[in-house]
């Protein structure tokens, strides 16, 4: 009886965070899905000859990797309105404000993967390229590209594990998400067992993120 | 079929790599370039195939003029365009084949043809399986680089190159990297490319080979041309002092 | 265990320490003030309750969250820092009788034109998750229903900065907190006159420390008698509001 | 006037902040000092060719990579006296709680980093060692972590500086560090102001760090 | 001073590499293993050197055994004290070189005579000087290993196996990684030590070099010895028509 109990509460409260855990799925693949190409953009702003572009760009590197995202959060949602002069204001919807400080402080991590992996492909690969006569841009997306994909993987997948977590942070700007869902069960029922079974959705999350990249490794193993 | 004149090359914080070379290419011929480590060779080659900028001098590829140097000094490059045009019709094989790993050997062969050229799929593909036959490795169609030997690599990559139907083909030591055993398999393949009338310009340390497949030797020092001739000449009697020492180094180390 | 004989009180008694749990955080009840020391109506009390007990008093910082754990890993004796007494809550924790009320009320800008609760239909509320505000709108279900969002945050503060700029229509918050950020920081809000269901704040121990809990308790109650409770929340709200024994 | 009273309170801020900073950077270094060696010590493990010993290090990986920090710490403060038997039942103190939940997640980050530089050393190092007669052990600690030493820089820089801001997370343990000085202070004051100035301190530690490892690499950078 | 008997070597999912070998190498020779690639020479040449445990078969180093094979078939290593004795007669230059690179070049030579031999390092490091002086390389005593041509590395590399006083020293093809040009250097030390009658097993593809300085020459091919002999008889006339057909091979490459 109690057993049951017991077990019917567990269930609704799973359901109850798996709900939060929606949110957090929505975060999370819309980050992935925005950061990754701008990390691309940012690593070869960063690698540009040019330094107008580059010191700009390794500023910014600086800044999203050496504060904490938690304010670069806080930032986006109330910055436009506080800092911008008076016909300028404007505020971002909530959810909005989350998508892109994710995106713009992980694609900055991102770029340093993307940079590490284009410099790490033989300069042999370029000429190789050149002398077929490949213009720079099918170089890159033909030639360089996928080579660096293959190489990137284990840090980027590192960088994604961290993200599933990070997630948890969009609740500074009141957005409910799946630890937060947790946290207020938490202190209804006055237990920390809600934390810990969300701990156990982050941890199925990112069993499942790294069986995604394992297989990718995979496929990606058929060359050396 | 191709024609240096008074070229210079440095790198910056270098002194001159390159300097002052002019020499000429006809068509059909097979010349070998040979000389001690650092003389320039590498250099060279890379300035004819564009890989590298050059400081002074101009190349004429088929009659059309690759770079020029004005009166002025300044170098100037023929248009983008016509730049295109002139590099698919310079073939290169590097030393250490630079074939694409993550393309089978297929499609290393093809994707050039198809992305560059604009050769129907089909038809890039055919044309490399007859090349493949040709290099003897018709049933690698399928493997990745990684599968291959050296000397088998070697072959694709001289494939890869013969795919774009260059004019010129260059080699810059195409065996050094491998074994010697394999080394057999690749000088067969540019054996049979000198016997079907390619121009080939190949640096190379193979003396033998060089005395066999050339019609031309030129031997390089210090980055000037000291010495050009026909293999029998060069090898047989030559004129400069710093040849002798060359060769003589070469005949020593071949233990005879 | 309810057979074990409750030495609680004789325990803190030999310890010569008492510890209390708070979220430093909460204003006026308990925070830090400028020079990083813990201060609130809450503090001055429990100061002056351990003065006349005989024991020192620990002030420890907790995460809210993790109030639970904090209380029956013992690490500290009581939660005191403006703790809402709730039915569920009292399955698991042992309240004092109440000792101060508060009201859950709705902060809006000056000119937003907004002046009773029906006018907050469709508009968006904030409030700070896990807070009794959040209880008080679950049993106001009409008004929860009429609402036409509601935001969960942190911490009242952002919920504060969000209603400045203008992500928010209404704050609903502790009507004692509301007061003093409203005095601190002449914004301009107002406080609605309407307001949800009125709670009560009471000490927390754990649900076996029974004698603990009553001398904390006569206490209080001996602090309410001779005004010394009066006086202390004078100081901090400018009014006596305390309920205890009354 | 303004300005003058103005500046003395944003000092008398920085001062406060400055104490909190004292917190973070005890649990900073004291989380290197442990995480640092029992890192090498889990890669030698997961690397071990006994299976008995290489799965449970897997899934110790597992977990610590896979489940959010403040869940572990939350656990490693309360569970020694919620989950152990009557008699066996203990509470760390708040401070050295902290410190085990971050060295033994961080020991796991280090870990991975660890096995993928000592996988990277060619297989020639260890022969030629062999063959001169060193010892596994005069192998491993004069050949090969030299060389591995130089080549995790960049991967461990980037968890250090992760490092620097996961620190404010011990306030879960209602320990008070800079973050936590800086968000009371901002509910007292009702202001982010002292949030971006504890971004500035966060930021200001990223750089040292920076500027440490940079010369590090310097340093190492004598050998290719 | 080293003895094989019958020895096999297979590895997990492969058909036997080594296959029955036998031979044995006196005080003072040079024998020069020879063979097509993937024939187990490499192989051999770690079991030799305790990189790999053999599966069948016995080793006696300067009459003591390393390793015997009871009637039973079990391999029988000698215990662990004894073996770190023998590992210390022998000495190993790889194809690539391994030095260590965070070690200076003399740091690379002294560091096993200091801490594996005991040596003290004053001592260690005069005999270094020494050895550096006579491979000509003196002057690189500070540089590091990437500092180094191939040709200088794979002489370093030398004199750090030199350094533990080995009693024979094993070569696995110790020029193929090396240009052509560089090769030169590392053949004259090597014939160097052949004049001063340090017993050594060269695996090489250096022909010339093999039937100049080798005593003896020992054929492989897949796992076996097909045919031994002096430099004279095997290069001369082989006995076996594999052995023909393989230098057959080899004169064909040499182009002559
Ligand atoms: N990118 C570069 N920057 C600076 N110096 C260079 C560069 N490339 C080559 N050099 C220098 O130019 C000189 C000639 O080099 P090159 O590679 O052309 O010689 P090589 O004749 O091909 O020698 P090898 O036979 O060893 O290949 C060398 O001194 C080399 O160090
Ligand atoms: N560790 C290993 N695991 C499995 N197979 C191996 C291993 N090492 C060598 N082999 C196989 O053993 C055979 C002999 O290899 P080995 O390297 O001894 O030949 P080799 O005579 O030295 O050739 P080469 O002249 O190319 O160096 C080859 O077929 C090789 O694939
Ligand atoms: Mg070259
Ligand atoms: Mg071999």
């Amino acid at each position: 009886m109690f057993v049951l109990e017991y077990s019917t509460q567990l269930l609704k409260q799973v359901a109850l965070l798996g709900s939060g855990a929606l949110t957090t799925l929505r975060i999370f693949f819309l980050t992935l899905l925005f950061s990754l190409p701008l990390g691309l953009l940012i690593a070869l702003a960063r690698m540009a000859p040019y330094k107008w572009l580059n010191l700009p760009v390794r500023f910014y590197i600086l800044i999203m990797r050496g504060t904490p995202l938690i304010l670069q959060l806080i930032f986006f949602y109330f910055a436009p309105s506080a800092i911008l002069p008076e016909g300028l204001r404007f505020t971002l919807p909530r959810f909005t404000a989350a998508v892109v400080a994710f995106s713009l402080n992980y694609a900055a991590y991102f770029a340093e993967i993307y940079r590490g992996g284009i410099e790490s492909i033989p300069l042999g690969q370029y000429e190789a390229a050149a002398v077929l006569g490949f213009t720079k841009s099918q170089t890159f997306f033909r030639i360089i590209l996928p080579q660096v994909i293959k190489r990137i993987l284990p840090p980027v997948s590192n960088e994604v594990i961290t993200l599933v977590k990070d997630t948890a942070l969009i609740t500074v700007l009141g957005i409910t998400e799946l630890f937060r869902v947790a946290r207020n069960e938490a202190n209804r029922l006055f237990s920390t067992t809600p934390l810990f079974i969300a701990g156990l959705f982050y941890l199925f999350m990112n069993w499942i993120v790294t069986k995604v990249f394992d297989a990718a490794e995979k496929k990606l193993s058929y060359y050396r | 079929m191709l024609r240096v004149e008074n070229l210079y090359k440095s790198f910056a914080g270098t002194e001159d790599v390159v300097t002052g070379v002019s020499f000429q290419i006809n068509e059909g011929e097979v010349v070998a370039l040979i000389g001690p480590s650092g003389s320039g060779k590498s250099t060279l080659l890379r300035c004819l195939t564009l890989l590298e900028k050059i400081d002074h001098g101009a190349i004429y590829v088929a009659g059309e003029p690759m770079v020029t140097t004005a009166p002025s000094g300044e170098v100037i490059y023929a248009p983008e365009a016509a730049l295109r045009k002139i590099r698919l019709r310079l073939g290169m094989v590097f030393q250490n084949f630079n074939l694409f790993p993550h393309f089978s050997v297929l499609r290393n062969i093809t994707e050039a043809p198809i992305h560059v050229a604009g050769m129907p799929p089909a038809e890039a593909e055919a044309l490399a399986r007859q090349l493949l036959a040709k290099i003897g490795l018709s049933d690698k169609a399928d493997a990745y680089p990684y599968q291959l030997s050296g000397g088998q690599s070697q072959r694709v990559a001289i494939a890869r190159a013969l795919a774009m139907k260059p004019d010129i083909l260059f080699f810059d030591e195409p065996t050094s990297a491998l074994d010697p055993e394999l080394t057999g398999e690749v000088l067969k393949v540019i054996r049979n490319l000198a016997a079907e009338q390619m121009t080939m310009m190949v640096v190379t340390h193979e003396m033998a080979f060089a005395r066999e497949v050339a019609d031309r030797v030129i031997f390089m020092d210090k980055g000037q041309i000291v010495e050009e001739g026909t293999p029998e000449i060069l090898f047989g009697r030559p004129a400069n002092e710093r040849t002798r020492t060359f060769l003589g180094n070469y005949n020593l180390n071949a233990g005879s | 265990s309810g057979t074990k004989k409750d030495t609680s009180w004789e325990d803190v008694k030999k310890k010569g320490v008492f510890v209390l749990g708070l979220d430093d955080s909460f204003p006026p009840m308990g925070f830090r003030d400028e020079n990083g020391q813990i201060v609130g109506f809450d503090i001055d009390v429990a100061k002056e309750a351990c003065r006349r007990l005989g024991i020192e008093l620990k002030l420890q910082p907790i995460n809210w969250d993790a109030k639970e754990q904090e209380l029956n890993t013992k690490n500290i004796d009581c939660i005191w820092n403006g703790l809402t007494i709730t039915p569920e809550r009292q399955k698991n924790i042992l309240f004092t009788k109440p000792y101060m009320d508060n009201r859950q009320v709705v902060i809006v800008r000056a000119d937003s034109g907004i002046t009773s609760l029906a006018a907050l239909a469709g508009k968006t509320l904030g409030l700070q998750a896990g807070s009794s505000a959040k209880d008080a709108l679950s049993s106001a279900p009409g008004f929860e229903a009429s609402l036409g969002n509601v935001i969960e945050f942190d911490e009242n503060m952002t919920a504060l900065m969000d209603l400045e700029m203008g992500g928010l229509d209404a704050v609903l918050m502790d009507e004692i907190v509301a007061r003093y950020y409203i005095q601190q920081k002449d914004k301009n809000f107002i406080v609605l006159d309407e307001a949800l269901a009125s709670e009560e704040y009471g000490i927390g121990f754990r649900k076996n420390d029974q004698s603990l809990m009553e001398k904390f308790q006569d206490t209080l109650i001996a602090m309410a008698k001779d005004g010394t409770l009066a006086a202390i929340s004078n100081k901090w709200f400018g009014e006596d509001i305390t309920v205890i024994d009354r």
